[in-house]
Order: structure tokens, then sequence, then C-alpha cells
């Protein structure tokens, strides 16, 4: 099993920087669509979602082979003070299954969100290539994650990306039944952040693979479990 | 010197202490939206202004007095302003009732 | 009692009133508002603990404030956009509730364009 | 007694006095009133802010004064803004009850 | 008791009522002018809780440009014909239990919580100098954590694709509905033309003094986006169609620039997200300038909403 914790320092991995690369390229997307008032939007984000999925691979494959986690350290700042991304075989074929599916809905979409040659980008086309992205980067971000509040800003990046998209029509139903769902959402995210607010009270730390190994036996029983999943 | 600064300060925040606790009684006391306005304006300019000069003696760095006079200035003056847009805003609830 | 306990206190009540605004409240906007409430007291939370971490000369734990100043940013953000989706709802439909499902008719109606 | 404790001694009295006015405000009956509130939140807080950054001799809470004044002018004008163009479920200038 | 706690109680007990009052309230328009001073409260709590960044955030964003947000949103609704009612008696009771129980529970964490309490300040105070900064919430904000702040960021944007996205699809590309004054007074002309100067000054300043003491940019934009918002109320400006691309350059020019010095962190640090020694500070200023003007357009067009009426030529 793993080393004691204490003495166990963290350590970006060779293949550390595609981790990085698989969430930062939607943002780049975002930007893009946002500096050009979504002109080309449509092309840009096939072509991220087409380099995306071959990222995906590429970090599917270095958890494959190297039969150990993907690990990058942010800004080489050691948890629990910073914040580390990684990948196991879980997470690594969550992003994989996350990226053929994103990149499906993209091809799919062309067909009813596609951008006619010179026209003016419409509002629904915009929204939804430009949220697409969004939601793509949230997924990465929660698969990857491995610190508590790096994914409430994750899981926020998805909400926010999702609950739109739902009523991207503009039909009165779905607007319906995306305010329906932002409200649960509002709810279930504050009391995620409550749950956050007592461990870090509690344990000090917001790393989950730290989490794992402090939370003692008795004490949040529970939590242990749920967190074990993700110890080496 | 010290003394001297010291009891400056205790008698001028006493005093806007003293405005605070009179404009809290004139908006218990007085019985419609303009008089309470009035009221509360003391509180503004008097009550606000000498605990400001009070504070004066009491700040060692030039920086900190400065800006301690520009806070002073800036609420005295979006105070009378905010007030005054106040006051319209009632006329002109009182012409419609 | 320490004044970190005090707050903490004062949190804990907040998370229980605003959850009580957000449940009994039918009006979209109270919900909110509610919400606003809820998440200050979960922000009040973070405080104390911040607080009680207060070492190495510091006042507080830099660390929960950091997060809770994303915290405040993003909670802004929700509510942005749950105010929006109120006032296109309200523009659609009039109400300033969410209905529930028994105008779910009207709602097919509204999407057959 | 030092100034120091003087000083926070004034800060809890202004925060009470507020405290007060707050409650009468705040209970209306017109809308108009509760907009007086933001008045007197905006320059009760910069006296309270004010008596704690000298008192605790922490120069930032000044900042937070600033902030709270500036703030509080903005506020005072978007309620006044929508009392004006008064509409739907916006405020009421006639008494509630 | 010291009197600092006596402060505290006041202060307490003035909180929760208000906060009370702020759920129960009977009107909209009430609770929102309570919510109002209920933020404003808040941030002299944050002061209590020796918080001074978190105190100059709250009072803000959480109590200002929220409240902002909250009154616009109040006056586009239209009320229904018929009444809301609330729930009924007996669910508001079985509410209230579990509420309490959740309060409770909550207080009993409090209470029981250890002597000792977990901490990363001495963990965060060893590494300042090498972030570069002198005030320890700004280095976890954007040397530490800088992942989460760059992700926040586009949270906030996304936020805003997604309030446009609520227009309809004539008026896309157009401008916001801020509800604006029909014939601002001559008051109101004059405090938007002398607010304007010293807002913008004291922006700069939170986000200048950012680096070394409380303050930073999210302090600043906020400011700087009120301040926008009041000139726009009182139509000295023109509010600007979406589709505006200076707009669009200011709304991405902050989060642009933090991307692309983190993305150059790999390179010219060991990093993503690192900032080689040396050039720390400057960087970082760089970064924290940008996002302030990128921040303050952001929130004034969360404030202003979704387009409703196409440019008048």
């Amino acid at each position: 099993m793993m080393p004691d914790t204490t003495s166990f320092i963290d350590a970006t991995t060779t293949d550390g920087y595609l981790l990085v690369l698989v969430i930062v390229l939607p943002v780049l997307g975002i930007l893009l669509s946002l500096a050009l008032g979504g002109k080309f939007i449509e092309r840009i984000t096939l072509a991220l979602l087409l380099v995306g999925l071959c990222v995906a691979i590429a970090i599917f494959a270095a958890v494959l082979r190297s039969d150990q986690l993907v690990v990058y350290v942010v800004g080489n700042w050691q948890p629990p003070l910073g914040i580390a991304l990684r990948a196991d075989g879980i997470s690594a074929a969550m992003v994989l299954t996350i990226a053929v599916i994103v990149f499906a809905i993209g091809l799919y979409a062309r067909s009813e969100f596609g951008q006619q040659k010179g026209a003016a980008v419409t509002r629904s086309s915009y929204a939804f290539w430009t949220l697409l992205l969004g939601i793509w980067s949230g997924l990465n971000a929660v698969a990857l994650g491995d610190d508590l509040f790096n994914l409430y800003v994750a899981l926020e990046l998805l909400t926010f990306a999702a609950v739109p998209l739902v009523c991207v029509k503009g039909y009165e139903a779905t607007i319906k039944a995306a305010m329906r769902y932002m409200l649960f959402a509002l709810i279930g995210s504050v009391l995620y952040l409550l749950g956050t607010a007592l461990i870090y009270g509690t344990y000090g730390t917001l790393d989950i693979t730290l989490l794992a190994d402090r939370v003692q036996d008795g004490r949040l029983a529970m939590t242990r479990i749920a967190l074990k999943g993700r110890k080496r | 010197m010290r003394l001297a600064l010291d009891i400056i300060t205790v008698v001028l925040v006493s005093a806007g202490g003293f405005f605070f606790m009179a404009g809290t009684i004139g908006l218990l006391r007085f019985p419609d939206t303009l008089t309470r306005l009035h009221a509360l304006t003391k509180v503004d300019n008097l009550g606000l202004g000498l605990i400001v000069f009070g504070l004066l003696p009491q700040v060692e760095s030039r920086l900190g007095a400065l800006k301690l006079i520009a806070i002073w200035l800036l609420v005295q003056m979006s105070g009378a302003i905010v007030s005054q847009l106040i006051a319209q805003a009632v006329r002109r609830s009182g012409r419609q009732t | 009692m320490s004044s970190a306990a005090l707050f903490g206190y004062c949190g804990a009540v907040l998370v229980g009133l605003g959850l009580y605004g957000l449940i009994t409240r039918a009006e979209v906007l109270r919900k909110i508002l509610s919400f606003n409430v809820l998440g200050s007291g979960v922000f009040l939370l973070f405080g104390v603990f911040a607080r009680r971490g207060a070492a190495a000369g510091l006042g507080a734990d830099p660390v929960p404030q950091a997060l809770v100043i994303t915290g405040i940013v993003v909670a802004f953000s929700a509510t942005a956009l749950a105010v929006a989706l109120l006032v296109r709802l309200n523009k659609e439909t009039g109400q300033i509730i969410v209905t529930p499902d028994d105008s779910e008719e009207s709602g097919e109606q509204g999407a057959t364009r | 007694m030092t100034i120091t404790d003087f000083l926070l001694l004034a800060a809890a009295f202004v925060l009470l006095m507020v405290a007060i006015g707050l409650a009468r405000i705040l209970y209306g009956p017109a809308d108009v009133d509760r907009i007086l509130s933001v008045q007197l939140i905006g320059s009760g807080g910069v006296a309270v802010l004010l008596l704690l950054s000298v008192g605790m001799n922490l120069a930032p809470i000044m900042d937070v004064a600033l902030m709270l004044g500036l703030l509080a002018t903005f506020l005072a004008v978007t309620f006044l803004r929508d009392e004006a163009n008064s509409s739907s479920i916006s405020p009421s200038t006639t008494e509630e009850r | 008791m010291t009197l600092i706690f006596a402060c505290e109680v006041v202060l307490a007990g003035l909180l929760l009522a208000i906060a009370t009052w702020t759920i129960v309230a009977r009107t909209a328009f009430a609770a929102i002018v309570l919510f109002m001073v209920y933020g404003l409260l808040l941030a002299i709590v944050w002061v209590a809780l020796s918080a001074v960044d978190v105190a100059l955030t709250e009072a803000a964003i959480g109590g200002g440009v929220t409240s902002m947000l909250l009154m616009g949103a109040a006056t586009r609704l239209r009320a229904p014909k018929t009444p809301v009612a609330d729930v009924g008696l007996p669910l508001k009771i079985a509410a209230g239990l579990l509420c309490a129980l959740v309060t409770t529970v909550l207080g009993a964490v409090v209470f029981f919580l250890p002597d000792v309490a977990p901490t990363l300040a001495p963990l965060a105070k060893d590494n300042l100098a090498a972030s570069g900064l002198g005030n320890p919430v700004a280095a976890v904000l954007f040397v530490f954590r800088a992942l989460d702040t760059l992700l926040e960021k586009v949270v906030l944007l996304l936020a805003l694709v997604g309030v446009w996205s609520l227009a309809s699809d004539e008026a896309w590309g157009g401008v916001p509905g801020l509800p604006v004054y029909a014939r601002p007074g001559p008051i109101l002309v004059f405090l938007a033309q002398i607010l304007p100067p010293i807002g913008i000054i004291v922006g700069i300043y939170m986000f200048w003094a950012g680096a070394t003491q409380p303050g930073g940019a999210f302090q600043g934009g906020t400011i700087l986006a009120a301040v926008w918002l009041l000139t726009m109320m009182a139509r000295l400006q023109d509010l600007p169609a979406i589709n505006a691309r200076w707009l669009r350059l200011l709304l991405v020019v902050g989060p642009t620039a933090f991307l692309a010095i983190g993305l150059a962190g790999f390179f010219i640090a060991d990093s993503f997200l690192a900032y080689p020694p040396g050039i720390a500070k400057p960087l970082i200023i760089v970064v924290e300038a940008t996002l302030t003007l990128s921040i303050g357009v952001t929130l004034a067009l969360l404030v202003a909403g979704p387009p409703e009426r196409l440019p008048q030529r």
C-alpha cells in the first residue's frame, strides 16, 4: 500500500501536462467565442473537440501504459496548499468517454445549430456551441480535480453551462424546466459548499487524497468509505 | 500633549455618539418620512463628522488622516445628494396618494 | 464564548433560516434571496474556521478566506443567472412562481412553436 | 480606561443606535422610509468601522469603510431609481396596511 | 466580557434579526432593502472575524451588486393577477422543524470543534515570500490556488453567456434591458457626474493595494461596475450592444491574460500557472489589472441582463 502521507510528496508525472491541456482547451474556445462574437464558433468548437479527443486518448494511454496515476501539481504548489490534478484508471476512462460523447454531440448538432456561410450567428447557435464547451470543460475538471473546492468550482461551471442549455430553444416548457433545475442546483451547490466547510474545519485540507488518509476510523466513517476509492 | 489629544478625542467622539443617539430618537419619534429624513441628516453631518474629527488626533500616519478626511467628505457629499433624491421621492409619492 | 464561536452559531442559524425560506417561500425571487442568506451562513462558517486557524501572525487562515471570496463571486453569478431565468419566465407565463406540473399541457402547447 | 477601550465602547454604542434606528425605519410603513435605511447603514456603518479601525489600530479596515460609504450611495440611487418608475411588485409608495 | 465582544454581540443580534426579517418580510421590495442592509452589516461582521479581504468583497458583491441585481429584477417582473400563496401551515411547520434540526446540528458542530484548529496559515505564511506577494489572501487566490480563480473567471463569463442566451432571437446582439430613467433628474445627473471619478480612483486604489494589503481585482472591478451602471442609469452614457467589439475584448482581456501567463508558465517557469521568480509580482499585477477591467464589465453586464432591443442606428 501507500507509504505514510507525511513523507509522501506529490510530483508531476511526465504526462501530467495533458491533464491541464484537456481542461484549458475548452476554456480557450470560450474566450475565443466571446472575443470573436461567435464568428467561426462552430468550426472552432469542432476543431478543439478533435484535439481534445486526441489528448483524452493520450491520457488514457498514459495511465494504461504506466499503470500509475497521472498527476499534475498546478503551479508546483504541493497540496494541501496547492491544487493537484490526478487521473487514475477511472478518471482517465471518464475523460475519454466525455471527449467521445461531446465530440459525437458536436457532430450531431451541426444539422441543427450549424452556421450558414456568411450569415450572422444566431442566438441559439452561439449559445449552444459556447455552452457545450463550458460543459466539456466542467466535466473534465470534475473528473480530474482532486480538491474539494476545485470540484465545487467545476460543478458550478457545469451547472451554469447546463442550465441555459436546457432552454436554449426558448420554449416556455423548457424555461420552466430550466428554472426548476436552477433552483435545485442552487440548493445542491450551497449544501456541497457547507460540507466542504465542515471538512476543512475538521481536517484542515481539501485535497481528496490527503483527506482519505487523514480521516480516521469511526468518525465520519462514511466519508472515509466514499473517499477510499481515490486512495492509492 | 498626549493627554490633551486624548481629551479632544473623547469629547468629540462622545459628541458624535450623542448625535447618533439624537438621530435615533428623532427616527423613533418623528411622525413622517420628511422629518425622519431630517433626523437622519443630523446623524450624517454631525455624528459622523464629529467622530471623524475626534479620531484625527489618534491617527499616526499622515496618509491615514488624509484617508479619514476623504471618507468623511465622500459620505458627506453623497449623503447630501441622496437626501435630496429621497426627499424628491417622498414628494412624488405624496402627490400620488 | 469566543467571538469565533458566536459567529459560528450565527452562521448555523443563517443556514437554517435560508433553508426555511427556500422551502416555504413560493415566489422565485424570495427563493433566490433565501439562497443568498443560506450562502452567507455557509461563508460565515468558513470565516469561523479561518478565524480559529489564526496562526503565524495572521489574523485568520488565508485559505478559507480566499475560498469565501471565490464563493461569493460564484454565488453572485448564480443569482444573476437565476434572476435572468425568472425574468424570462415571467415574460412567458406572467407568473412569479414556478407553477406546478398541472399546467404541463400549456407548456406542451408552448413547445409546438 | 484607555483610549482604545473608549473607542471600542463608542463603536458598540453607535452600532446599538444604528440598530434601533434601522428597526424603526425598516418597519416602514411606506417603502420610501425603508430607503432611508440604506443611508443610515451607510453613515452608521462607516462610523463604526472608522472607530474600530483606529481603536484596533488596523488601517485596512478604513478601506472597508470607504467601500461601504461608496456602495451605500450607489444602492440608494438604485432603489430610488426603481422607486421612480414604480411598476408591478416594486416599491409601494402608499402605506401597506 | 470585553468591550469588543459586546460590540460583536450587538452585531450578531442585529444580523440575525435582519436576516429573519428578510425571509419573513411581506413584500419583495421590503425583503430586498432588508437584504441590502444585511449585506452591508455582514461586511462589518467579516471585519470582526479579521477577514478584511472578505469584508471588502462582501460589501461590494454580496451586499452591493447582488442587491442591485435583485432590485432590477423586482422592477422588471409583472405581478400576477392572482396573489401568490406560500406553502400551507403543515409544510411550514415541517420545514421549520427540519431547519431547526439543521441549525442545531451545525451549532453542535461549532460547539464540539476541537481546541486545536487545523490551519494552513503557517504554510501560507512560509510560502508568502516565494509567491512574490505581500497579501496572503491574494497569494492564495492568484498563486497557490490560481486554477480555482481562473476557472471562476470562466464561470462568470459562462453565466454571462447563459444570461444572454435568454434573450429573444430578434434582440440577439442588441442592447441589454437595464431599466433606465425616462428623464433623469438634475440631481441624479450631478451625482452621476461627480461620483465616477471618485469611484474610478477608489477602484484602482483597491486593485493596486491588493498586492500587499487587503483589496484586489474583485473589489476594484465591482466599484468600476457600479460606477458604469450609475452613468448608464443617469443616461450620461448609452448602454452598449452586446456584440460591440470593444465590449467583447474588455470581457476577455483579463481571463486571456491570466490564461496566457499561466500557459507561459510551462516554458518560462516550471509549471502551468507558475510564475518565474523575480518577475512574479509584475506578472500578477498585469493579471490583476486586466482582470479588474474584465470583472467590472462582466458584473455590470450581468446586472444589466439579457439584450432586449436592437441598437438605434
